[in-house]
């Protein structure tokens, strides 16, 4: 009988899950779009986990849910919110982390970890939605090219444009008119690149970015953004291969808390 | 007649401080509603560095222009004034409270509590500098004339001014001065000559209502905390602006001292299961502070204290400020100084004062309520976060809404902050678990 | 025969209109600005001549407006658009008095007087929640076209509200709303609302004199027209047909008209455009702002002690 | 005196706006030991110049410094110039200030002293409360005491006493300084097609960066060479600027604004003018500097004075300086430029006298926009085109 335990993360514009064995090893993922109604989303999610994981759902004992949509996991056992859950995954990926930046579809944050950890101060971007995944959403309609693609040709830029309105929608426009001038995509790009960064980064700077810092969310799956913002820090910072499931990953380990008693990092 | 008489809310009792609070507050709002009819002068005065004792000793009928506009926002109604004021083309950037009251003046002053008369002078000090524009928009609107109370405060860091030294001296006798300017005024408005006896009288009922308040506010140091600071608290500030100086507003400060004594006595707390103790930084957000008080009550976070309960008192609380009634005026600046140097440093530096509160009140955490329109309250909270949070490691949470601009409450945003601040404080305090009740019956504790 | 022009560079549309000496319309032409500023007024200038069976040579005067105004080589003079839009509507409806013109990424608010001339005014231009775009982009999810949003909308029944103040974020209720099976056309009905109320918010902000007018494209869209005048509760002026959206081009034009008459009653030569001109036209502020310094954010401090 | 022409006159602008750019003044002329830092909107500069501290406007960023700090430190929501000049503190800029003083001028600029103790100890900051009150008996007595105790503050930073003559020199020195800018501004009265707004400005702001008498010296080359210029009158609206007195709008801004208009007067940097006669140059200097700011001073928004009611100092600017409009500016979140806003747009409206409302910002860096709505105002007031 084993006792694995489950994390799911219902984003705004994906929801996410993970499984736990019983030493708090990740053994399933599951990643979907938000597209049809939030009730139904986070239960396939789970699902597919399982199945990645091989496990049937007798396996798991105890599901937790985080994101923005949380109270919809309505076969979760607890809710957390996102905030903590990515600061805990992000330290259980990264024991060092001060920092946190989550880069999602709609929303950005910034989490500072004090050193035991535990959340010190946080913010995030409320009523715009300027400077979060949505902007490189804009760039990949305009230029009508894949998400995993923008960042690699954004990093072959020599001469970046500077990419002026700070709105997500006006953005789209802008970009089509500098290519429309003959500017080479890459150039756009990491334009666009940058200004998500400076925005990011300055949110961040409200909560003050204190190495080691860890990038999460989506976003983070960017290479122009990783490197983006390590030059504007002047630092490396941590990016899993799971980091866009960090919150879902730190839900779960509360989860996992709750049936082992004692905290695993 | 103390404590035997005087129970608390729940028992059956001829006192309850929030009946009798909201019962003040009509009689006051009645006492307006006709005033000028009644020919009665009438002073707008700020809570924050005001005369009320000498505008008491000339009789005068009180209006204070920031309740109003809280009123609305208590009242739901706030938006429909603010907007009006917009409209009429104040920037959205602006302080709402005054939004409001211009939103009051083009609704010819008729305001949800009933009609706010036209007063014939304004105090306006300069604690917060909002106070000196809003006199200024009366000048132009109503005619009202604007007499501005200059109150030095703190200089710097770690500026003591004492009673007696030079500095306090030097100070006293520049606000005296406005203080005789002042009189003058009112005694050419009223016709009377300034009654010394009476304001010493007024003086010795405020010597009263503040060392009751400061007990008040001592007693919330015991644990479980027998009131909330922001809420009941609200309440009990309200009655301290609108009666000081008044028989109603001893007698009620009194009271509730009493009830709040057999309370503690009794070991009954504001909440069943008192598990946060919390300090709160800055101004109420009146259109929803029932809500915002919710969200933290249901994790049993109670606030124990607010700096806004000092600096919204004109910042009387502290024993040494009482008034020698055989010198009234000269009194009556020296005291004025000294309180508004505490009400502003509680302010400008406010560091100082908070680092104190948390140990007096044995606090758990900070919550931080930044007011993007109030840069009284607001413009240095980030920093003293900071620096609270480093040097004390003082857990704190900001949030940010409006005193009383629906528009600027995001009830999602709000409850997911303060859901993190406590899945955070839990596991630092290791307050009890909440995670093993059902999900569905947590929900519900939660929304 | 002498005629004048008009053109106006929008965002999103370029208009174009020529008048005859009796300020008769003699011919019009609208087609999208694309990116390429210069090329669209080109293009434009063309189909004007093509539709008004006009020749090159008759065209006395241009002037030009619009955001693109200072892109088009043959104009003789260029206006801004709030000037142009003020003229144009208190000689279309002389009682005009408050102005509303909803453009693609931008909507302005114009208090005229009596003469059509520009007493106070209020854009907004940062946040597309307010502007033609988030309309379009809220078509674009609902398969609808620009031209199908008025009479498509004006089927609802029963509009849902959008309260996200966001372009972005309304475009996840949109989706929420749908998947709750809500109709397309109250969804598209309730963003009309949401755009309509923040309209009317700006035109308050320079005070509500009766004697409205909406301009713009936004006259072609009869379900924004609609949801304008509920949030206003008053009635609009709406010029028929394509007038409305050339109210602009139609402005400069008149503008162009007058100056031209005025040149000629005083025997003067009619100047020459933009490009004959040269750079020499450019305005003439030395500007030190250009030449910064790396002091400026460097952390150059005096000598301490 | 050695005759300036144009290319001396472009060295002195070049000159200027190199140090409009110094958040501090780059070099200490002779005879100071440090510079002393104050925020708008006035400081009794005398005061430090007689101890040998160099009088340093703190003045905010600028639209090129970027904001890596600050935000942690200030909301959002508080106005460009206190933010940036926190910025400037805690990246360092600032460092060689002998001491910063602010004014209770507004709550947000009060906070700032707060903030400088916080996290500067080492470097003594205080609120000067200049009072609002200015029309009780009392006022000029309480100044001078405020006066004196700055003095003998500035005395112990400096090591060094300021007898009463050493401040009747500083005095004399401010009196020549006042007076030469009183030309200036005439000037752009008569001729405005000679000095636009932004280089009034770049002369004027450079005081804040060098010796007084040195900004003397150079202001009175620069006025010979203005006067002698040649340069047509163009068909441009002349209006007031309202609206500088404490945030610095961008230079850009106001080169945007001389494209299309000619601005006979305004308020910016009003608390360098903030004395309108010269001080007495005899009997007890303090007195006699505390007496001025309550008697012979100009007015602004954060300045309450029941004996200048705002609407009231508008219409004297319009008036003496033939003003056909009026551009009515305030600083983003600026509270009390923002309220003064209202009531000025309001009054004017009565008056029917043309006025165009701007909101700006010193961070802002593109003014395509501004440029279009001053056009169109330009338009409106000239009613031709082209
Ligand atoms: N393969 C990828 N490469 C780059 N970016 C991606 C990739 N996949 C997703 N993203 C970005 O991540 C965003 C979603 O991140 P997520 O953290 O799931 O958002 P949320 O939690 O708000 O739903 C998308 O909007 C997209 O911009
Ligand atoms: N034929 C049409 N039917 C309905 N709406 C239209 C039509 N043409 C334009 N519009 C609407 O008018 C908006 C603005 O048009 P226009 O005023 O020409 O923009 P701009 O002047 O900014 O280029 C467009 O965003 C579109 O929503
Ligand atoms: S600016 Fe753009 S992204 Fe920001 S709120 Fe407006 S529409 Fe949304
Ligand atoms: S700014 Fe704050 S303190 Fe000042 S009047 Fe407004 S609410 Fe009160
Ligand atoms: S700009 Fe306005 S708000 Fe900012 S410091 Fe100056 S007066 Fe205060």
């Amino acid at each position: 009988m084993r006792q694995c335990v489950g994390g799911v993360d219902v984003g705004s514009t994906q929801t996410k899950a993970v499984i736990l064995d019983e030493e708090a090893k990740v053994i399933g993922r599951a990643l979907l779009d938000m597209e049809t109604s939030m009730k139904t989303i986070a239960e396939d999610a789970f699902r597919l986990a399982l199945a990645d994981a091989g496990l049937v759902e007798a396996d798991v004992v105890r599901v937790a849910g985080t994101g923005y949509g949380r109270y919809n996991v309505s076969f979760g056992h607890e809710q957390v919110t996102e905030i903590t859950c990515h600061a805990r995954g992000a330290v259980a990926l990264f024991p060092g982390t001060r920092t946190v930046i989550d880069i999602g579809g709609q929303d950005t944050k910034a989490i500072a970890v004090k050193p035991d950890g535990q959340v010190g101060d946080f913010t995030m971007n409320d009523k715009c939605a300027a400077g979060t995944g949505r902007f490189l959403g804009a760039a990949s309609y305009a230029l009508e090219m894949p998400l995993s693609e923008l960042g690699p040709l954004a990093l072959k830029s020599q001469r970046p444009v500077r990419i002026t309105t700070t709105c997500t929608v006006f953005a789209e426009s802008e970009i089509i008119s500098h290519l429309s001038k003959g500017i080479l995509a890459e150039d756009v790009l990491m334009g666009v690149h940058q200004a998500i960064t400076s925005r990011c980064v300055s949110l961040a700077r409200r909560v003050g970015i204190h190495p080691e810092v860890t990038f999460t969310g989506g976003v983070s799956r960017n290479v122009a953004m990783v490197r983006l913002i390590e030059e504007s820090v002047g630092y490396k910072i941590n990016v899993s291969p799971d980091a866009h499931f960090c919150g879902a990953l730190g839900a779960a380990l509360f989860a996992h808390d709750k049936v082992f008693g004692q905290k695993v990092a | 007649m103390t404590t035997n008489t005087a129970t608390t809310q729940d028992g059956a009792s001829d006192f309850d401080a929030r009946v009798d609070g909201q019962r003040l507050m009509k009689a006051w709002y009645a006492g307006l509603d006709d005033a000028n009819a009644r020919g009665a002068h009438v002073a707008n005065v700020f809570v924050m560095g005001n005369a009320v004792e000498i505008l008491r000793a000339f009789d005068f009928e009180l209006v204070f222009p920031e309740i109003n506009s809280l009123q609305t926002g208590v009242r739901k109604a706030s938006e429909e004034y603010i907007r009006l004021s917009e409209d009429y083309g104040m920037s959205p950037d602006v302080c709402s409270y005054v939004k409001a009251d211009v939103g009051l003046i083009l609704k010819e002053q008729k305001h949800p509590a009933g009609q706010i008369p036209k007063a014939d002078i304004a105090i306006a000090s300069n604690m917060c500098s909002t106070f000196i524009k809003w006199a200024e928009i009366w000048e132009r609107m109503l005619g009202t004339p604007a007499f501005v109370l200059d109150l030095p405060g703190q200089r710097s860091a770690g500026f003591e001014v004492r009673q007696g030294d030079a500095q306090h001296a030097a100070d006293s006798r520049w606000v005296e001065a406005q203080f005789r300017d002042l009189i003058e005024k009112c005694e050419k408005l009223t016709g009377k000559r300034l009654d010394l006896d009476k304001l010493a009288e007024i003086l010795d009922r405020v010597n009263k209502m503040v060392a009751h308040w400061n007990a008040v506010m001592e007693l919330n140091r015991a644990c479980p905390a027998p009131f909330n600071a922001m809420l009941d608290g609200l309440t009990y500030i309200g009655i301290m602006n609108v009666y000081r100086g008044t028989d109603e507003g001893v007698e009620y400060m009194k009271n509730l001292e009493a009830s709040l004594r057999a309370r503690v006595a009794r070991g009954e707390g504001r909440v069943e299961n008192e598990r946060f103790r919390l300090l709160f930084s800055g101004t109420p957000c009146y259109v929803s502070m029932r809500r915002l008080v919710e969200l933290f009550e249901s994790w049993g976070g109670v606030f124990v204290y607010s700096d806004y309960l000092t600096f919204a008192a004109g910042g009387m609380d502290a024993g040494e400020l009482v008034y020698d009634t055989s010198r009234p005026l000269e009194s009556l600046a020296e005291i004025t100084t000294l309180a508004a140097q505490r009400g502003l440093s509680n302010q400008f530096f406010a560091h100082e004062r908070l680092a104190k509160q948390i140990r007096e009140y044995a606090v758990d955490g900070i919550v931080f309520h930044g007011i993007k329109s109030c840069r009284f309250v607001s413009s240095g909270m980030a920093d003293t976060r900071d620096y609270l949070g480093s040097r004390l490691d003082a857990p704190s949470l900001y949030i940010e809404s409006d005193l009383i601009d629906p528009r600027y409450w995001s009830d999602a945003q709000i409850k997911n902050r303060v859901d993190a601040f406590f899945e955070t404080l839990e596991r630092r305090v290791g307050g009890a678990p909440m995670e093993n009740q059902p999900a569905a019956q947590r929900r519900r504790s939660l929304l | 025969m002498m005629h004048v022009v008009g053109i106006d560079i929008g965002s999103t549309y370029t208009k174009a209109i020529a008048l005859d000496e009796e300020c008769k319309v003699v011919g019009t032409a609208v087609r999208r600005t694309g990116f390429k500023l210069a090329v669209a007024a080109e293009g434009v200038f063309e189909d004007l001549l093509a539709n008004a069976g006009l020749a090159r040579a008759s065209v006395t005067y241009v002037a030009a407006t619009g955001y693109g105004r200072y892109t088009v080589p043959f104009r003789h003079a260029q206006i801004t658009e709030l000037t142009a839009h003020a003229q144009a509507a208190v000689r279309l409806f002389p009682d005009t008095r408050t102005i509303l013109d909803i453009g693609g990424q931008d909507i302005k608010a114009i208090k005229v007087d009596a003469s059509g001339r520009v007493k106070a005014f209020r854009l907004n231009d940062k946040c597309a929640a307010g502007t033609g775009a988030f309309l379009e982009k809220t078509a674009r999810y609902l398969g609808l076209t620009t031209a199908d949003i008025g009479p498509y909308s004006m089927r609802s029944t029963d509009p849902t509200t959008i309260s996200s103040v966001c372009a972005v974020f309304a475009e996840s209720e949109v989706i929420n709303h749908l998947s709750n099976g809500i109709p397309a056309e109250d969804i598209m009905m309730g963003a009309l609302i949401a755009l309509g109320g923040r309209a009317v918010q700006l035109m308050r902000r320079i005070g509500l004199e009766p004697g409205y007018m909406l301009t713009g494209g936004m006259t072609r869209n009869e379900g924004m027209v609609h949801a304008l005048e509920q949030a206003l509760g008053d009635k609009f002026h709406v010029a028929e047909g394509a007038l409305g959206q050339l109210n602009g081009a139609y402005g400069a034009a008149y503008l162009g008209l007058r100056r031209v008459q005025k040149l000629i009653s005083e025997g003067k030569p009619i100047p020459p455009t933009a490009t004959q001109l040269g750079p020499a036209e450019i305005k003439t502020t030395r500007r030190w702002s250009a030449m910064t310094t790396a002091s400026s954010s460097a952390e150059t401090a005096a000598p301490a002690h | 005196m050695p005759q300036v022409d144009e290319s001396g006159l472009n060295a002195i602008f070049e000159r200027c706006n190199m140090l409009r750019q110094a958040p501090v003044p780059p070099e200490l002329p002779e005879g100071f030991t440090q510079p002393f830092g104050h925020f708008p909107v006035y400081f009794p500069e005398e005061l430090a110049h007689a101890v040998g501290l160099l009088p340093t406007a703190v003045l905010g960023g600028g639209n090129q410094l970027e904001l890596k700090h600050a935000d942690a430190h200030m909301g959002s929501f508080v106005c460009s110039i206190c933010r940036s000049t926190a910025e400037l503190g805690l990246n360092g800029s600032l460092k060689s200030l002998a001491g910063f003083v602010t004014h209770p001028i507004c709550d947000a600029a009060k906070h700032l002293a707060g903030i400088w103790s916080r996290n500067f100890p080492e470097q003594p900051a205080q609120i000067l409360y200049l009072p609002q009150n200015v029309n009780s008996s009392g006022a000029v007595r309480y100044i001078a005491s405020e006066y004196q105790r700055l003095r003998h503050q500035l005395e112990n930073m400096a090591g060094r006493e300021a007898t009463d003559d050493d401040l009747k020199r500083s005095i004399r020195i401010y009196n020549e300084n006042r007076r030469l800018l009183r030309e200036l501004y005439a000037l752009r009265r008569d001729e405005p097609w000679k000095v636009s707004c932004s280089e009034s400005y770049l002369l004027l702001r450079a005081r804040t960066r060098m010796a007084c008498e040195q900004h003397s010296e150079m202001l009175r080359e620069a006025l010979a060479a203005l006067r002698a210029r040649e340069m047509p009158a163009q068909d441009k609206p002349r209006v007031i600027f309202l609206g500088g007195f404490c945030e610095q709008p961008p230079l850009e801004m106001l080169e945007t604004i001389d494209d299309t208009c000619y601005v006979v007067d305004d308020d910016l940097l009003i608390g360098l003018r903030w004395l309108t006669e010269d001080v007495p140059e005899t009997g007890d200097p303090v007195w006699a500097l505390a007496e001025s700011f309550v008697e012979r001073s100009a007015a602004s928004p954060v300045q309450h004075d029941a004996r200048k009611p705002k609407e009231g100092y508008l219409m004297d600017m319009l008036r003496d300086s033939r003003a056909d409009a009026a551009l009515l500016t305030a600083a983003k979140f600026c509270e009390p430029g923002l309220d003064e806003q209202v009531a000025w747009s309001k009054h004017l409206d009565q008056e029917n006298i043309h006025a165009l409302v701007l909101e700006f910002e010193e961070k802002s860096t593109s003014f395509e926009q501004m440029a279009m709505q001053l056009e169109t105002f330009a338009e409106s007031l000239l009613f031709s085109i082209a």
